[in-house]
């Protein structure tokens, strides 16, 4: 796990620089895919201890709807403060659900996830004086230290990308960590893992609880971005979503999941706006593409294409 | 609560299992046999419900006898039933046996997002109504309050399937087989069975019941794309409250959750969708495996 | 508080599964540094009396004693930082990491810093560590391999090194030679015990192969059903011809 | 022979460069100054799904006028371009298409929305976009009440109208009445809905007794339970403002079980189904067209001009009669272009946004159900509204709103800066 230097600097330096030169409508995009990102994190590294879920939007809802009740109750929507309060909401409630959910794997996580989710969901959606029901809570412009910041514009932008960096370097952290090997020892080997004295459930457990927390912060930009949170925010769909970006991208790279979040973004607008009908199955075609065929998503495909021209390269030198 | 009430909702809640059950015992057969959780069990659902919508309409205005549309309700979910099952399985299940959970959920995830949108493309996009099925049968009264009787067809429908399914995998050498592939694949190889064709006979079963399903809810509602989203994660939910792969597990959670949602609909309305996972987490907080569900260990 | 030389102790302990005995009234004591082989035909309970050593399985009577502490019904978890490590009959390898990584991963475990999530796996003095021990059982070629690629007998010497990483002071090896080909199982078996000897660590290994436990105990046990039929020095035990014919009769 | 030739030649030749000249500096219908090469209006309705059958229609009637309107020049010589969005998904979705067609597809002004949780989550981003944005169907009261709206406008009537007519026609069939139900959807505009009529019953017939309130999903699509509650619950009147598909298959599921022998049911958004529900449909059912004054036999096409041009060319166009939400549509784009045509007037050139807002505020447009006036202050229109009860028609095949009553929108809306809870307790027999 050593950070390519090289790849990290130009990857900065495209998400600082491109935007300059975009219109407001693809900055806008790119802030989406940005809060996106966070969030596929939470889920790709469930992934790569090999536990899928499909109710990672529980956190997200919970990011979301902390902005829309802070909104509703308090008429306070200061980014500064709430972006932090979105971390620890999910952060409380992965702790909360990760005790049961760390007991289980395979289907049974994937499953009982779900419920949590549908669960917040059906709240959200039913108890309609409190949550606003399917109208959902609107949420209206952030503010930062008093100062408005509106979705599409720059310093919202340049907001969300400093969070997703640092985002970026506490995941790198986590993974380069005992902890993050032992993560993806999970998927291999949990008898090992036990008998080398660590908990399988602890490991589990505390990936759980770092997920919960980019869940939450995404939501909590979500929330901003959009200017409106619903109880779909919970939705199974939304969950779904999470994880085909996740595929998309490829789990085994943090980058991966960034490229799959900017490439999801931009099909899900165009094939939306092209084919209305059918970006689903845009989506379907594509997801069924990589897992037949390339497993490791997009990620996998740019390191075979980085190899491919680095073996050029290096062949065109010795030789 | 009074004696009335409760009738109410018995009968509610049996309405309602009876259509959970009929989607809910094809997703849980198939687990059983392929270990896969089908997601795209509800796509074809939809499929089942859009093809016997539109085969009925259009025999009816071609002057079918109104009496004839349950067979051109069933007959539309064979067709969808054994074009998608086999297709499914043979294209994509097959190349995926055996690799992790998560490809194997995401392909029929995937699946699921396609025929979502195939509908769209072949039957358009406003929803369509065929209700002369439902009519037809007239109606009865129970505790005062009028039912029709459509209501003892789905009921009728839904209990033949599975206790034709019990009687598929207990009283047929194609279940003896079966059960010989769920307890050993390799041995069963190794027996010249033909695991391929099982794998494919017993995903089809499962898109039937889906396909079934579907077509005879269809003449009660109206038939729109995204109808099929919800009903499908409740049948997860049903599956998962039994005990995954478990045919009588479907059954039972199918009558928990019917039930547990009628008495929520006429007691608490704002627990109606909640209560149903809570249960699934509740049972599974306590019996991982489901009411029904065996223990798995490994051995090392 | 004093060291006792008795590293093991077993009181009566007993597991069945279903009518099989996997374990009848097994009572033994192993002391501080020996190297204990056990022998007995598939199924006498070999295994078994590892896997509830080692707390993966219950038993259903009797008590187990870890160096006068009773261990009786704790997790493997536990068992393992009390300093006890064991092997598999069939390596439990990270099939995704690296040689080394693997290695990193149980000197983190044992430095208690397995739970870290902030300082990095590849610490400087860890990677020296684990790379001394990559040599000490010569998988030092596969060092930054993936363990998918070892050939069987690199396989089963990391699965032992995983163990070893975590300095126990009582080691189990589940079959070390199983799996491994004839002409190579005296050279595993050597590193093997030159490195244990060296380490001052006291071992108990399951072996089918007569020849093995012959050569390399210091003491044999014979399992026959779930029992204990013999104790005592590998060259009179197995010379035995009841316990030859308990032994290979069945295999 | 060479001059008989020439001459009628050359007056032909000078005719035909003229006319061409003509038409390149005097266009019949003169472009005002800084005029744009088209006006982009964007059209989001239910496009898809069971709310599809009702969208559909505010989108046909919509295009079948901008074709009109287009062959007779525009507005003022500048043709409408329509873009066509979906509106089905959740408000989060619409907000975010909602960005794209102002900020990627630079549309000039938005028209549209039908569920009221949309409708409210796209005033303040309309707000916030500074878009002209014309709610045309849209009904929870609290679009207009609660929110100072300075880029949106809602061309009709909101909830309150149908909620007041529906309590005073059911107050007139059933002059004993003493218990009501229940049964809306589960947001803004369903739970509007149902507080309006309750409040509006409560203060007309003081000590009528409300025996149950349902919730459902958006266009749940089953309600077999929610009809067995109704059924239970035995109210003299049930009311109910499902609408599209939703609403079909409630009648569907609720006739055979004989919910309509049992209950007065009064629907507010009855009249746009009936054409879909076709022979189904029993008799007695109190229903409005929702918010309009107008019905494709009221006023009659044969006395009323607009009317008999509209239900023909609609007929033609889509093979189905207009319902409300056609109506809607029309309200909606001739205001539009109403206030463009006053705003060009008032400015002599190509108005900006705030000068047709200007011009909007106050202004007065007819449509086939006659006037519809625009209030300045809380950009909430006014208009008349119908109430009617179903019998089925032979010639038509389906039922007809027969015994209509029409009331004149100040007696049916709040007055401005009163809120519809409040304004029904002040309601008088």
């Amino acid at each position: 796990m050593r950070p390519n230097l090289r790849v990290v600097s130009i990857v900065s330096a495209l998400l600082i620089l491109v935007p300059l030169a975009m219109p407001s409508w693809v900055v806008f995009i790119l802030t989406k895919a940005l809060f996106t990102f966070i969030a596929v994190l939470g889920v790709a590294l469930l992934l790569r201890g090999g536990q899928l879920t499909f109710g990672h939007a529980l956190f997200f809802a919970t990011g979301t709807y902390t902005v829309g009740f802070s909104v509703k109750w308090f008429g306070f929507r200061d980014a500064l403060l709430l972006v932090p309060m979105g971390a620890l909401t999910g952060l409380i409630m992965a702790a909360l659900v990760g005790l049961i959910m760390a007991r289980y794997r395979g289907v049974f996580f994937a499953m009982l996830n779900l419920a949590f989710s549908m669960i917040l969901y059906a709240i959200l959606l039913k108890f309609y004086w409190v949550t606003g029901g399917t109208d959902g809570i609107s949420v209206g412009t952030a503010t930062f230290l008093g100062f408005p910041l509106r979705a599409g514009t720059y310093p919202f932008y340049y907001l969300t990308l400093v969070i997703a960096g640092l985002i970026t370097y506490v995941v790198y952290r986590f993974l380069a960590s005992p902890l993050g090997y032992f993560l993806r020892a999970i998927a291999d080997n949990e008898i090992r893992i036990e008998y080398s004295g660590e908990s399988v459930r602890r490991v589990i457990y505390l990936t759980y609880i770092l997920a919960g927390g980019l869940g939450g912060v995404s939501g909590v930009l979500a929330a901003f971005t959009v200017g409106h949170v619903v109880p779909e925010d919970a939705f199974w769909f939304q969950s779904g979503q999470f994880v085909f970006i996740a595929l998309l991208g490829g789990f085994e790279g943090i980058l991966g999941s960034l490229m799959g979040a900017v490439a999801f973004e931009f099909i899900q607008t165009y094939s939306s706006k092209y084919f209305p009908y059918a970006w689903q199955l845009t989506l379907g075609g594509i997801m069924l593409f990589i897992i037949l065929f390339r497993p490791g998503g997009l990620w996998a495909i740019y390191e075979s294409l980085v190899s491919r021209f680095s073996s050029k390269a290096e062949g065109s030198t010795h030789g | 609560m009074d004696i009335g009430l409760l009738t109410i909702i018995i009968f509610d809640g049996l309405n309602y299992a009876a259509v959970l059950f009929l989607i809910a015992v094809g997703l849980t057969f198939v687990y059983g046999v392929l270990r896969i959780l089908n997601i795209s069990h509800g796509a074809i659902y939809g499929l089942g419900a859009y093809m016997a919508t539109w085969l009925t309409i259009l025999l009816l205005n071609k002057g079918l006898p109104p009496y004839l549309s349950y067979f051109v309700l069933l007959t539309g979910a064979i067709i969808i039933g054994l074009i998608t099952g086999p297709s499914i399985e043979r294209l994509c299940l097959r190349r995926i046996y055996g690799s992790d959970i998560h490809i194997q959920l995401l392909l029929t995830f995937s699946i699921l997002l396609i025929l979502d949108d195939a509908m769209k493309l072949i039957w358009g996009v406003e929803p369509m109504f065929m209700s002369e099925p439902y009519f037809l049968l007239g109606q009865f009264s129970v505790g005062g309050i009028i039912y029709p009787r459509y209501t003892f067809l789905l009921i009728g429908v839904s209990a033949s399937f599975g206790v034709f399914l019990v009687w598929l995998v207990r009283g047929t050498r194609f279940g003896k087989l079966v059960v010989s592939v769920i307890q050993d694949r390799e041995i069963s190889v190794a027996m010249g069975i033909n695991v391929g064709l099982i794998y494919t006979a017993a995903f089809t079963m499962g898109a039937l019941s889906a396909a079934i399903g579907g077509a005879f809810i269809a003449p009660t509602i109206s038939v729109a794309p995204g109808f099929a989203a919800e009903v499908v994660v409740m049948s997860f939910a049903v599956v998962a409250i039994g005990g995954l792969g478990n045919l009588e597990g479907a059954a039972l959670g199918s009558l928990i959750v019917g039930l547990a949602r009628a008495l929520a609909i006429h007691l608490v309305a704002e627990l109606e969708l909640a209560v149903i996972y809570l249960i699934m987490v509740l049972v599974l907080a306590f019996r991982p495996q489901g009411l029904f569900g065996a223990v798995e260990e490994r051995r090392i | 508080m004093v060291e006792t030389p008795l590293i093991l102790q077993t009181v009566d302990l007993t597991k069945h599964f279903g009518m099989i005995k996997a374990a009848e009234r097994i009572s033994v004591e192993v002391n501080q540094g020996e190297l204990v082989g056990i022998v007995g035909a598939n199924g006498s309970g070999k295994t078994t009396f590892l896997n509830l050593i080692t707390g993966y399985l219950k038993p259903e009577r009797g008590r187990i004693l870890l160096m006068g502490r009773d261990t009786t019904g704790l997790p493997p978890r536990t068992i393992t930082r009390l300093g006890v490590a064991r092997s598999f009959q069939v390596p439990q390898l990270y099939r995704h990491m690296r040689v080394l990584e693997s290695v990193l991963l149980s000197l983190a475990a044992e430095s208690g810093n397995g739970g870290s999530f902030w300082q990095p796996l590849f610490k400087e003095s860890r990677r020296a560590e684990a790379l001394e021990t990559l040599k000490r059982f010569g998988l030092s070629a596969y060092a930054h391999r993936p363990t998918s690629e070892l050939p069987e007998g690199g396989r089963k010497l990391l699965d032992i090194a995983l163990s070893f990483a975590l300095k126990p002071k009582l080691l189990l090896m589940d079959e070390p030679t199983s799996g491994v080909s004839i002409e190579d199982k005296f050279e595993v078996m050597d590193t093997l015990v030159k490195v244990l000897q060296e380490s001052n660590v006291t071992t108990i290994f399951v072996e089918h192969d007569m020849e093995v436990v012959q050569r390399y105990g210091w003491r044999v046990l014979v399992f026959d059903e779930g029992q204990v039929i013999a104790d005592g020095k590998p060259d009179n035990v197995l010379a035995d011809p009841e316990v030859r014919k308990t032994v290979l009769g069945r295999v | 022979m060479p001059k008989i030739n020439l001459l009628p030649g050359l007056f032909l030749s000078i005719l035909a460069v003229g006319t061409w000249l003509g038409a390149m500096v005097l266009p019949v219908n003169a472009a005002p100054p800084g005029a744009p090469a088209e006006l982009k209006v964007a059209f989001v309705d239910f496009l898809s799904g069971p709310a599809a059958i009702f969208g559909t229609s505010g989108r046909y009637a919509t295009e079948w006028l901008v074709d009109k309107w287009n062959k007779e020049g525009g507005i003022k010589g500048v043709p409408l371009k329509l873009v066509i969005l979906d509106e089905a998904g959740t408000p989060a979705k619409n907000v975010t298409e909602f960005r794209r067609l102002v900020m990627e597809e630079k549309v000039n002004v938005v028209l549209g929305f039908t569920s009221s949780a949309n409708a409210l989550a796209i005033a303040p981003v309309a707000e916030e976009l500074k878009t002209l944005t014309l709610i045309h169907v849209a009904g929870t009261n609290r679009l207009t009440e609660d929110h100072k709206l300075h880029y949106t406008f809602r061309t009709s009537n909101h909830q309150a109208a149908d909620s007041v007519l529906l309590a005073r026609y059911v107050l007139k069939l059933k002059p004993n009445l003493k218990s009501i139900a229940g049964a809306n959807e589960d947001y803004a505009w369903g739970r509007d809905s149902w507080e309006a009529f309750m409040g509006a019953i409560k203060t007309l017939q003081p000590g009528v007794e409300v025996k149950a309130e349902l919730w459902t999903k958006i266009q749940a699509g089953e309600y077999s339970a929610e009809i067995s509650k109704l059924l239970a619950a035995r109210a003299d009147v049930v009311h109910s403002s499902f609408w599209g598909g939703g609403l079909v298959t409630f009648i569907k599921q609720a006739l055979p079980r004989g919910l309509f022998k049992q209950s007065l049911v009064a629907l507010s958004t009855g009249a746009q189904v009936d054409q879909f529900v076709g022979k189904d449909m029993p008799d007695g059912v109190v229903l409005c067209p929702r918010a309009t004054g107008a019905y494709f036999l009221d006023p009659e096409p044969e006395k009323d001009p607009l009317q008999k041009e509209f239900v023909e060319g609609y007929h033609k166009k889509v093979g189905r009669y207009p319902d409300y939400v056609s109506y809607r549509g029309y309200q909606a784009i001739g205001g539009m272009k109403a206030a463009y045509e006053k705003a060009i007037a008032q400015t002599g050139r190509w108005p900006t946004t705030e000068e047709v807002i200007k011009a909007f505020k106050g202004l007065t447009w007819r449509v086939p159900g006659g006037d519809i006036h625009m209030r300045a202050e809380d950009h909430q229109a006014i208009h008349d509204g119908l109430v009617g009860i179903t019998k089925m028609s032979k010639k038509y095949g389906f039922a007809l709103m027969e015994k209509r009553e029409r009331f004149p929108g100040e007696q049916i809306m709040p007055p401005v800066g009163m809120k519809t809870p409040d304004w029904v307790k002040t309601l008088k027999k």
